[in-house]
């Protein structure tokens, strides 16, 4: 029983690293860079349900969408004006840049709302959702878990089936085969990418809501670790997979509370990465990841 | 004459001189407003770290610009050559004289760091692209919280060890604590000094310079710009890749011994992912593969958040807006053609002045 | 003995076989020509007989020592060079340097004598420059020694790939297509050139071309691919008139 | 184009090193000019204080209370006298070492005479030794590792050293029986938590306290605390004991309540400020007992003046950070009013006679009452023990 709270435990700390991974994996896989500052959107997105629902009083689902309008127009404008003029740029030029971006939001974030942390009020447990009592009580499943599972299982099967069979989706899958091909075959690659994330950013926002939900702790660093983690999360399933991403998600939370439960809190970390680093070994492209040729 | 005479040298040869020209000229001109009483306090304690984040960033340059594989854990190879070597100081500075004990102690940082090179670099390399940035970067951080767990001290019955705390090391009371967990190295006798950096970074050059203009280099820049063609001419890519990320690591160690040996503590925590990405930014801001770039980014945003000081809260704001605004105009292919006729047109006007100009 | 004995060559990828039971023996000295239709496997043999792909079956002798799945290194070592069809170059190294890596294993020295600027590196360096200066001017690219290899125009990137490839001192030098996108008039010149390199280094070459007049202008004996097979080999007044070949080519389009 | 920017690169490079000189300059103009000001009665020579924390980073919170305490000090002082008695300067160290020695040179540029800071252990280890090759008087007033003090005779801390937390704390639950069966929760890579919990678990062990589960976390993994919350509870812990700070404390106690484990939950001094956490239901604070020198709650007149005081002008209610600040202020200034120093004493004969008045001396603050410094630079405070009690601090123990 032991065993099973703590697996319990990991599975809800990996749903939460599963929808964060979402959203990177998504922006990677279409527009092929490492968006470093994802966590930085999703703490802004907290930020902002924190103040609508706990300051303003607004209805949790209210607030969340509100969240999702906010992030998204934050992500399209800041695709825009820092990563578009370097599409061409080599894509460590963009990478930097998205570092730049993170240093900035978390600067602003703390000019805004200050350095103090803010201890944000679940939105499910407000929504009236109860959590659920196995074995007479002696097993108890958040109902933030639940909702986040719940949440990653629809994000995930809303963007396979809009990839697949929307007209944009079918845009985004060229664009991440062949950009130069896609644009040839008339398709517009600045919009597919600013869609990109514009999608990304509004899972930020759900991620952010979830997130705080579950580990209610908001600072101007909230998104920094839980982004990187993330960020692992999505390489270790596979990066530009979107069921890679949630395999990858869950094994990271469970090995991370797992290995915090039986073997060290101290090197919890550590163990985290060095899964990773064998998985990666024996598998080069991450667990669901696809194999890419070189053609010769 | 002398002019003349580096007018009709080889271009990379005159590019290499005019890199150390620099350095040396900086060394000098500092070293006199110094002695002049003319610097400042602020850009005198500076001058170190400065030294040290250069010969990172040209270390890194060589993994980044010359390998072209992308290493998000440097921070890690500076951690266990700061911590070896400063190890050794504390053990054998007491006993030796310091000019016996302070190049031991750069040793064994380069050579720890060089023996975390080999063990990262080898199952590493098999990766590319993405996948080797995020394991470097994993590895970095596992050095991170095995050296911030690791306590390690002596007494008269030899080493004690532990990873989970001062308690379970099992250390007699009058021992000595080395390493002491999240604490880390405390009371470290300074020793590094401007000149001692400068000339780190000389060393660094020359060794990276001539390593570049070797057989060598020519193999790892094949390996960067072809795998495939350089395997077709007979370049063994794991030997090669293995070399130039070895000797990278090794210089990081260098440089974070000379790093620590400026400051009285040394924890593990300072060479987090974001010290890698620090590091990095100082190698795509400078340019890939652009040695001399590297060293003046380095100095520059080195600097740059120090001198924005009297932003007061909006130090740190204008420092990141100053690095995306430096990327884009740096690297944006757009922006550089802009740049590029915008210079022509000046060239132009210097070279054959405007008629109304002169009516003017 | 033959420079090159091959005999019953195959691989298959995931079921797919692409090339099967290919037996060629190349002799020094000779220039050969191999040619089929699109997808017929020539240039998977180029990668077989280089170490980029494993064979599944078969055997690759080369100068008498088996070199059948060796890696591209050592295939390099034991003397095969290549060009590859899709032209590989150092794009941001100078052309003097991509003749220089190609020279790798020719005249070697270690990393200490690099680094430390040891008497060896000069002498060798010097050597280096000297041979590559050498065979630039070979393929009149030695004006241009100095540009990145992305400077050149189409046609000497071309030849520079040859150019890098000799410097490795092949005995068997492949190549993938050399006329591909070049002008009549370069074409010929090539023609000359690829002549006068196996005259100088008395090497035998085998080349992949679609150019039926540049094959048959250069070429002592072609060999035909067809689906993975050779299915006829001989002088270009044979091949010409070989029914099978015709009928590949016609079924080919 | 890349040697335009190479040369725009370099010359910007010596821009920097020439404003930096000029600075220098600045320095050296006004310390010459000193003996020139102070002739009229009412006025003297401001002395010039240096703070360094982290405003920015992780750490923010904790070096904005600092700046804040330190600041609203000065004013009430410069204020009272009438005169600038002091001037601050608050530099911007991130929590980071390095930063922190930039930090301190930017502040001796500036002409600082004492330095009240840094805030976190780390960057205060490094400073302190800066301070003592430079003979700068150095205050801390929240820098608790043991090794800060000891790294030389012109250091000395406002806060109780960290072994001294840990082991009054497990003297006081010995004392009063509060657990029989105790669990730890700290963050074990914070040298603040690991330098209490060491000394609380060696006390723990010759009190015989039982201690049945210590699990720790790391500032990579303190997202989720439930874990380690859940091994407290297994192990039947019926006591928590918390070295850590307010933000992750809160978090536990929410983790705790959505498990129904109850246990006593027991904290030092960077408990303080949790009730501040805003969002935070309080109600879950309820119990929590805390060893620490201040309480926003106190009655007395020098805590209820400081606090509303820094309720007016920050819009929010200190924590024992900006409280320590605050007193680390009034402490140099009670040696301004016994003449012991003045501004126009250079930075080191200011810190020689700093060192001796610190050696002798009884300062009463909002931190407590008669506190000495030993000769290490340590401060001796009354430990106090409050409990959370309806959102309040009720005091249920002086050990």
């Amino acid at each position: 029983m032991q065993f099973l709270s703590y697996l319990i435990s990991g599975i809800s700390l990996g749903s939460v690293y599963a929808l964060i991974a979402l959203g990177y994996t998504m922006v990677y896989g279409i527009a092929k860079m490492l968006n470093f500052a994802h966590g930085d959107i999703i703490m802004i997105g907290s930020y902002v349900i924190f103040f609508a629902f706990g300051s303003f009083g607004w209805n949790p689902v209210v607030s969340v969408l509100f969240a999702m309008a906010v992030c998204t127009v934050l992500g399209v404008t800041i695709e825009r004006v820092a990563y578009r003029p370097l599409r061409e740029a080599p894509s460590l030029a963009v990478l930097i840049t998205a570092i730049g971006v993170s240093y900035l939001l978390q600067q602003v974030a703390q000019l805004l709302w200050k350095s103090d942390p803010k201890s944000f009020t679940s939105i499910v447990t407000a929504a009236g959702l109860k959590p659920l009592a196995l074995f007479e009580g002696q097993l108890v499943i958040s109902a933030e878990t639940i909702v986040t599972i719940i949440a990653c299982v629809i994000i995930m099967a809303a963007l396979t089936l809009f990839v697949n069979k929307t007209v944009p989706g079918h845009a985004m899958l060229a664009v991440s085969e062949d950009r130069g091909a896609a644009q040839l075959m008339g398709v517009n690659v600045n919009a597919t990418i600013a869609l990109t994330f514009a999608i990304g950013s509004a899972l930020a926002a759900i991620a952010g809501a979830l997130l705080c939900s579950s580990y209610p702790s908001l600072s101007p660093t909230t998104g920094a670790m839980p982004g990187i983690k993330a960020f692992v999360a999505a390489v270790f399933g596979g990066i530009g997979s979107i069921p890679g991403a949630f395999l990858g998600g869950i094994l990271l939370g469970v090995i991370e509370n797992l290995s915090k439960a039986y073997i060290s809190t101290q090197l919890s970390d550590a163990i985290v990465f060095l899964v990773l680093v064998v998985v990666l070994i024996v598998k080069p492209t991450g667990l669901l990841g696809k194999k890419v040729n070189v053609k010769v | 004459m002398a002019l003349t005479r580096l007018k009709h040298m080889k271009k990379t040869t005159r590019s290499n001189l005019i890199t150390f020209g620099i350095v040396i000229v900086f060394y000098l001109v500092v070293e006199a407003l110094m002695a002049g009483g003319l610097t400042s306090s602020s850009f005198e304690g500076q001058l170190v770290p400065i030294c040290a984040y250069v010969v990172l960033a040209i270390s890194l340059n060589l993994t980044v610009g010359f390998l072209g594989e992308l290493s998000l854990g440097h921070a890690g190879f500076m951690s266990v050559g700061a911590f070896a070597g400063v190890l050794l100081w504390t053990v054998l500075g007491k006993t030796l004289p310091a000019y016996v004990a302070l190049p031991l102690a750069f040793l064994a940082g380069g050579l720890v760091a060089g023996i975390f090179g080999v063990i990262v670099g080898v199952p590493v390399l098999r990766l590319s692209g993405d996948y080797l940035a995020i394991v470097t970067l994993a590895f970095g951080e596992i050095i991170k919280n095995i050296i911030n767990a690791c306590y390690l001290g002596y007494d008269e019955n030899g080493l004690h060890f532990s990873l989970t705390d001062a308690a379970s090391m099992g250390l007699a009371p009058d021992g000595t604590t080395l390493i002491n967990g999240a604490m880390g190295i405390t009371r470290i006798t300074k020793a590094s000094t401007f000149t001692m950096g400068i000339a780190l970074v000389l060393i660094t050059l020359v060794v990276i310079l001539n390593l570049i203009h070797s057989r060598t280099g020519r193999a790892v820049m094949a390996i960067r710009d072809n795998e495939i063609a350089a395997q077709s001419v007979g370049v063994d890519l794991t030997r090669y890749k293995l070399t130039a990320f070895v000797i990278s690591a090794v210089f990081a160690g260098f440089a974070g011994v000379l790093y620590a040996l400026n400051y009285s503590s040394l924890v593990a925590r300072r060479f987090d992912y974001n010290t890698s990405i620090q590091i990095l930014v100082f190698v795509v801001l400078g340019g890939m593969g652009n040695i001399r770039g590297s060293i003046i980014a380095a100095a520059l945003l080195t600097v740059l958040p120090e001198m924005l000081r009297g932003m007061d809260d909006y130090r740190m704001l204008i420092y990141a807006i100053v690095l995306i605004v430096m990327m884009i105009f740096n690297q944006s292919p757009q922006i550089v053609a802009w740049r590029k006729r915008v210079a022509a047109r000046f060239t132009r006007k210097k070279g054959a002045p405007a008629p109304q100009k002169e009516v003017a | 003995m033959a420079l090159l004995e091959v005999s019953n060559l195959g691989i298959a990828f995931g079921g797919l076989q692409a090339v099967s039971q290919l037996d060629m023996t190349i002799e020094k000295g000779h220039l050969y020509g191999l040619i089929g239709p699109n997808g017929a496997g020539k240039t998977t043999v180029f990668n077989m007989l280089t170490g980029v792909y494993r064979p599944t079956e078969g055997n690759i002798i080369l100068d008498g020592k088996d070199i059948t799945g060796k890696n591209p290194e050592a295939i390099s070592k034991a003397g095969i060079a290549r060009t590859f069809q899709n032209i590989r170059l150092f794009n941001e190294m100078s052309v003097l340097d991509n003749v220089k890596v190609g020279m790798h294993n020719q005249v070697p020295y270690g990393l200490w004598t690099g680094i430390l600027r040891l008497p060896a590196y000069r002498e060798k360096e010097h050597e280096m420059n000297r041979k590559a200066h050498a065979l630039l001017k070979i393929f009149d690219l030695d004006e241009q020694a100095d540009l990145k290899a992305s400077q050149l125009p189409y046609g000497k990137q071309r030849k520079l790939e040859i150019a890098r490839a000799l410097a490795t001192n092949p005995k068997l030098l492949l190549l993938d297509e050399p006329a591909a996108g070049m002008n009549p008039n370069e074409t010929e010149e090539l023609m000359q050139t690829v002549r006068s390199v196996r005259d100088q280094f008395g090497i035998a070459i085998l080349l992949i071309e679609h150019d039926m007049n540049f094959v048959m202008g250069i070429c002592e004996e072609i060999m035909v691919l067809d689906y993975g097979r050779m299915i006829a080999r001989g002088d270009g007044k044979a091949i010409r008139n070989n029914p099978k070949v015709i009928a590949a080519y016609l079924g080919g389009d | 184009m890349k040697k335009l920017m190479s040369a725009v690169l370099a010359g910007a490079m010596m821009l920097s090193l020439a404003a930096c000189g000029s600075t220098a300059d600045t320095t050296q103009s006004t310390s010459g000019s000193e003996a020139a000001t102070g002739e009229t009665t009412a006025s003297a020579t401001p002395i010039k204080l240096g703070g360094i924390g982290p405003v920015t980073g992780g750490n923010a919170q904790y070096g904005t209370a600092v700046q804040n305490g330190e600041q609203l000090a000065v004013d009430e002082i410069n204020a009272a006298a009438g005169y600038t008695v002091f001037e601050l300067q608050f530099e911007d160290d991130e929590s980071d070492p390095e930063t922190a020695v930039n930090a301190y040179n930017a502040l001796k540029d500036w002409g600082m005479q004492v330095l009240l800071g840094a805030v976190t252990s780390d960057p205060s280890l490094n400073v302190a030794s800066e301070c003592v090759n430079d003979n700068m008087f150095m205050l801390t007033p929240s820098a608790s590792a043991e090794d800060v003090a000891l790294t030389g005779p012109n250091v000395f801390q406002m806060c109780f050293t960290d072994p001294n937390q840990g082991k009054t704390s497990a003297q006081y639950i010995a004392d009063n029986n509060l657990g029989t069966n105790i669990g730890i929760i700290y963050d074990s890579s914070d040298p603040y938590s690991t330098g209490i919990y060491t000394a609380f678990v060696a006390t723990a062990g010759e009190l015989g306290l039982n201690i049945v589960a210590q699990p720790s976390f790391t500032a990579d993994n303190k997202s989720d605390l439930s874990t380690q919350v859940a091994q407290c509870q297994d192990a039947g812990a019926d006591l928590v004991f918390l070295p850590i700070y307010y933000n992750e404390a809160s978090q536990i106690l929410i983790a705790a309540n959505s498990r129904g484990y109850t246990p006593t939950f027991f904290g030092c001094d960077g408990m303080d400020g949790i009730l501040g956490v805003e969002g935070f239901d309080t109600s879950l604070a309820n119990g929590l007992m805390m060893l620490c020198p201040f309480s926003a709650f106190g009655d007395d007149e020098t805590t209820t003046t400081f606090v509303s005081a820094y309720e007016a002008a920050f819009d929010s209610t200190p924590n024992q950070f900006a409280a320590d600040a605050y007193d680390c202020v009034y402490a140099i200034y009670q040696c301004v009013q016994d003449g012991t120093i003045n501004g126009d004493m250079s930075a080191s004969d200011m810190c020689d006679a700093l060192v001796e008045a610190f050696g002798t001396m009884s300062f009463s603050g909002t931190t407590g009452e008669n506190q000495t410094w030993d000769e290490n630079g340590m401060i001796s405070k009354e430990p106090k023990v409050y409990q959370i009690q309806d959102d309040a601090y009720v005091l249920v123990g002086e050990e």
